[in-house]
């Protein structure tokens, strides 16, 4: 079993409202050290390896639905699966 | 689109660089001798997106001329954030339409988000405070992957606009048909309530006074997103993707509250919110209706991304974003107003009296040109039109009944199809109650909102059944504000006015151009008859995908004036034993209907026949009747015909049927959609004062089964329980989703 | 009796608070801005619904930490009625004056409707009025309103009557145990994601939610009468 | 300047309704070598080292808003910031 590692984050030109408002919140909580906030999204998906390398597989499906990318990136990595 | 070197001024002319964004080589030609000199890129910038149709109306303003737009009521018409109708006693209604169909196929839940921002923005430009949303959308159909995708995200990015702004989204409409496939419609309309006193104009008068910028800082998005608006869409529009936004709800409702609180003070003398061709068609707009100038320092605009230049601070379309004119001295008191609100206020430049919009970018000077050549003298075409044969070949066809073998199952068929079935699936995602004013609230002909302290209610409907303006664009355009208007009166209400939203395919082709002509035409002399002034609204065109144009939609938004609660009618039955009537005369009319859709897959053939006088004595007569007390429902005869109005009326009344008695051929009788009818239902003891006043015709009765019965000559040939019927019709959508 | 209707930065159900006391109810209300630093004037606190600052990153996360919401802890340790309405009720849960979390709703879309809900504790200061069982209309409007707790909090809820409200018949957001409303342990802190100011008025649908405020105001003459 | 990465996921305890259904959608289109999805959420936050140790700081906005450890478990990453 493969675990995917997927970071969608906003492009750097988009706005990122949630991040704007973070970043003001903890101003205010006096975190002065803070210069800057972005928030994105974080999966994990857990693939069973098939005929088709997974690489292949994970890219086209943030392509096609786990991204946007009109306003978004993506980022991935793939790891073996450790079962607990 | 960031460019690290921008083109020479040598450049843009030789190589025909204007092309690139949009102007053609006759109009650089037009910005050429307006100058006196070569355009630089920034300058090109200013002039392509003022001129693109977006913001110009180049190729619609002959259209749109032809359009009534005064009337007793009309405070402010087309031409501002907002048209405004009175209402009495020192208030009024304002109220505006507009599309974001490019960005919501390519980034749905964003470019529909950004979309209702955008529309909110209108209306509390003009000092209203904004009291209701509504929306029309079209879609493919729902057998595509692609349509439902972009469906559940639109509905989503609306929702989760309005419901974060707290504004309740109240009404609208919704069809699905194969044209709109790759081009999906999002109109989103607004209305608000104003006290007269408190009218805006987005103006910038009075040499040397101050010209502030408010709201959220500029960045790279959005760039080109009225040019992007006036293209076609195709395989590659992926490209032009640095043009979608993401909207900031919360932002806008400290904005809106903000700006609210500004027009009490009367150190604001001008008002306009930064939309299409943001910060370019805000100043320019403004100093153009004032017949000053005015001249901005860009180093002073808040920037959310470093080294922008001239061009793209000018051309950024991002949201949430206003740009006023105070009284000079007085910035300070603004200032504190606005950070009362987390919100920044920023001086930016100031107006003048030489009729030029002036920029200044790190001590240079970079765009010096005359506003009205921006705003006022866009150029304006008019564009050759040609009668499309399939229009002739459709008109001279003999209307005929579609074959039915089984009229229940048929009707049961109907109830199901997405244009016909409930929305609710879309509208409980939209809080249509946040500030509590929603007497009826989506599901009825129209919504109504109380306005608290009075005892009026406002109505509120948006229509278009593009289906009859493809067949016949002049019917058609008519039948559209007709609609309307019944949606109004069933509520109990006086159409006031309408605001539309043209939206077309390629108007450079004839016969699209053709489509506008005749549209325009028909609403027009609707509105004339129907006493429904335009007050505003929007025209987008280009929607057309690989070269294939959507049905002709141009969506009527409609506000009612209802005197008195009391007056606030519904569409469903209330009590056993009341008598249904039915006011119109039915005639074999099945061109463009949901039968005819459903039968052959297609439609075709004259669209209905539209009778305005007719139209206008009906709707006088019911809503005579309502105000008399005579009327417990009411509800017009649309999609579907006779049938799928009587079911509709049944369901949600917990336990109510019907039984109605017909005559005619039975097709024609149940689902024929000949215009300007009514079902109605009244207590039995008004029986003659009823018929007295509408003529209506006694067809059946309210009964305390829930089963629909309807017989024709006497044979029962609909008889099921209303549940059957109801639980078809309110889980389709759902149904089609999953 | 007096109460407070505490205004965050993109509250929007503020004024539907405000106008249910005031004009339906007949008691005072004001609004009052999240940077107050003092509610000692108040007998009562409403925390209106909306989206607090967005409802970015979680709802109610960022409200928690405005100025005024160590006024409202000091409230509740007074044993003054809280009351928390949708996103009032994420703000008290993320402040840690009720117990639990919201998730999204189950199906991920936020929800608008009318809903019945059963008066499981009639036995409160906000639900005086109301006999056990009873099963009152009251409008919904959220996304986020899928409670969660953890087993130990949902028994000690359970066993101490602090569930108020449950969902009748079919849950609508997947709320654990069908929770629509609860208390603190005084029983003085009322969190729920129905909005009973929504319904005050039979013209807009349903006036059932009159009775949580009556109640309300009972309970404040009573004590008032006993202490004076 | 810090740049520190937070990854924020719904305890395993709690039911994640948004990976389940981005589950199904990805079983709809075919992709049926993905066992399972969780969604969570990935911050990005720029900070300018200050007297206290950054983990220190970044451990304590986690616990105070960042995160709601109700639901939530944390973790987070500490790399100095590639200046562009
Ligand atoms: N997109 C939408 N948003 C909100 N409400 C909608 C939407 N589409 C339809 N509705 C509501 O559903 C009800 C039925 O709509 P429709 O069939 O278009 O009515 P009508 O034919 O009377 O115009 C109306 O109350 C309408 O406001
Ligand atoms: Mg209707």
């Amino acid at each position: 079993m493969m675990k995917v590692k997927i970071h969608v984050t906003l492009r750097e030109s988009v706005l990122d409202p949630q991040g704007t408002a973070v970043k003001s919140s903890l101003h205010a909580m006096n975190y002065h050290e803070v210069q800057d906030v972005r928030i994105g999204k974080y999966l994990e998906v857990m693939i069973e390896p098939s005929d088709r390398p997974v690489e292949e597989v994970v890219k086209e499906m943030c392509e096609k639905l786990l991204a946007n990318t009109v306003i978004e990136d993506y980022e991935y990595e793939v790891e073996e699966a450790v079962t607990r | 689109m960031s460019l690290l070197l921008e083109p020479t001024a040598q450049n843009i002319k030789e190589e025909k660089l204007y092309r690139e964004v949009g102007l053609s080589d006759e109009e650089f030609g037009m910005v050429e001798s307006i100058l006196g000199r070569l355009p630089n890129w920034t300058e090109l910038g200013l002039f392509s997106v003022m001129w693109s149709e977006h913001c110009s109306y180049k190729n619609s303003k002959p259209l749109l001329k032809k359009f009534p737009v005064t009337g007793e009521r009309v405070l402010q018409g087309p031409g501002e954030g907002a048209g405004i109708v009175d209402i009495g006693d020192g208030q009024a209604v304002a109220f505006k339409i507009e599309s974001h169909n490019h960005p919501s196929a390519i980034e749905p839940y964003q470019g529909a988000a950004t979309g209702v921002g955008g529309i909110i923005r209108d209306v509390f430009s003009m000092g209203a405070r904004p009291i209701a949303i509504l929306n029309s959308l079209r879609f493919g159909e729902l057998d595509s992957a692609r349509v439902r995708y972009l469906f559940e995200e639109v509905v989503a990015g609306i929702a989760g606009y309005g419901n974060c702004i707290g504004i309740p989204t109240v009404g609208g409409e919704i069809q699905f048909d194969a044209s709109y496939d790759g081009n999906p419609l999002v109109n989103a309309m607004c209305v608000g309530l104003i006290d007269h006193k408190d009218i805006q104009k987005g103006q910038a008068k009075g040499v040397g006074n101050t010209v502030m910028y408010v709201g959220a800082k500029t960045g790279r998005d959005g760039i080109h997103g009225a040019t992007f608006a006036s293209e076609e869409l195709s395989d590659s529009s992926d490209e032009k993707r640095p043009a979608v936004q993401v909207g900031d709800p919360f932002m806008e409702k400290l904005l809106l509250e903000a700006c609210l609180e500004l027009i009490k003070s009367d150190a604001l003398i001008g008002i306009q919110d930064m939309g299409a061709a943001g910060l370019t068609s805000s100043s320019a707009e403004m100093a153009s209706k004032a017949g000053s100038g005015i001249e901005m320092n860009l180093d002073l605009v808040p920037q959310r991304e470093t080294g922008m230049t001239g061009y793209e601070m000018m051309l950024s379309e991002s949201q949430e974003r206003m740009l006023i004119v105070i009284e000079k001295g007085r910035e300070n008191e603004i200032q504190e107003l606005f950070h009362k609100y987390d919100l920044d206020a920023v001086a930016v430049g100031h107006v003048t009296d030489d009729q030029h919009l002036r920029l200044i970018h790190k001590g240079e000077t970079i765009a010096d040109v005359p506003v009205d050549a921006l705003a006022e003298d866009a150029p304006v075409y008019h564009k050759p039109s040609t009668e499309p044969a399939y229009f002739r070949e459709f008109k001279q066809m003999n209307n005929e009944e579609p074959e039915v073998e089984n009229l229940e199952e048929t009707l049961l068929a109907l109830l199901k199809q997405p244009t016909i079935a409930s929305k609710e699936w879309v509208y409980n995602q939209y809080d249509y109650q946040v500030r509590t004013n929603t007497v009826v609230t989506p599901g009825s002909d129209a919504a109504v909102l109380r306005i608290r302290g009075t005892e009026k209610a406002l109505a509120m409907t948006t229509d278009c059944n593009s289906r009859y303006l493809y067949l016949d664009p002049e019917t058609g355009g008519k039948i559209a504000v007709a609609e309307a208007a019944r949606n109004i009166v069933c509520s109990g209400g006086v159409p006031l006015a309408i605001t539309d939203c043209l939206n077309f395919g390629n108007p450079e082709k004839p016969e699209i151009f053709w489509q506008m002509e005749k549209s325009v035409d028909g609403m027009s002399e609707a509105c004339n008859v129907l006493n429904a002034p335009v007050i505003g609204g929007n025209v987008s065109l280009y929607n057309e995908t690989n070269g294939t144009a959507v049905y002709p939609t141009p969506v009527v938004g409609m506000v009612g004036l209802i005197e008195n609660t009391k007056h606030i009618t519904t569409q469903h039955f209330k009590d056993a034993g009341d008598l249904i009537y039915l006011i119109g005369d039915t005639e074999t009319e099945f061109g463009g209907s949901e039968l005819q859709k459903y039968v052959h897959g297609r439609i075709f053939g004259p669209s209905p026949a539209l009778d305005l006088e007719k139209e206008k004595n009906h709707q006088a007569n019911l809503l005579a009747a309502i105000h008399q007390g005579l009327v417990k429902s009411a509800h017009d005869l649309a999609e579907g015909g006779l049938a799928v109005a009587l079911a509709e009326s049944t369901f949600g009344t917990n336990g109510l049927g019907a039984e109605v008695d017909t005559e005619d051929s039975a097709v024609t009788a149940l689902f024929s959609e000949t215009q300007s009818r009514f079902i109605v239902s009244i207590d039995p003891q008004h029986k003659e004062a009823f018929e007295a006043v509408t003529g209506g015709k006694h067809i059946g009765q309210v009964t305390a089964q829930a089963a629909l019965m309807i017989r024709n000559k006497g044979q029962l040939v609909v008889n099921r329980p209303v549940k059957d019927f109801e639980d078809s019709w309110r889980g389709a959508i759902a149904c089609l989703l999953n | 009796m007096k109460f407070a209707v505490i205004v965050f930065p993109g509250s929007n159900c503020d004024i539907d608070m405000f106008h249910a006391i005031k004009d339906e109810l007949g008691e005072e209300a004001e609004y009052v801005w999240h940077d107050a630093e003092d509610l000692s004037g108040y007998d009562g606190i409403l925390l209106p619904g909306g989206f607090s600052y967005g409802d970015y990153l979680r709802s109610g996360s960022i409200a928690r930490f405005s100025n005024v919401m160590k006024e409202v802890v000091k409230a509740a340790e007074e044993g003054k009625p809280v009351l928390g309405v949708c996103n009032g009720f994420q703000i008290l849960l993320e402040a840690g004056l009720l117990p639990g979390a919201m998730l999204r709703n189950k199906e991920l879309k936020f929800m608008c409707r009318t809903v019945g809900l059963v008066v499981e504790n009639p036995n409160t200061m906000f639900t005086s009025a109301y006999s056990e069982n009873q099963v009152i209309q009251i409008p919904i409007a959220h996304g986020e309103g899928n409670y969660y707790c953890d087993d130990a909090v949902y028994n000690e809820l359970k066993e101490n009557g602090r569930i108020v409200f449950t969902y009748e018949g079919l849950n609508p957001n997947g709320s654990l145990g069908n929770i629509a409303g609860i208390t603190n342990a005084k029983g003085n802190v009322l969190g729920m994601m129905p909005h009973p100011e929504r319904a005050v008025d039979a013209l807009l649908g349903s006036a059932d939610g009159l009775s949580l405020f009556q109640s309300i105001v009972k309970h404040w003459r009573d004590s008032n009468v006993i202490t004076a």
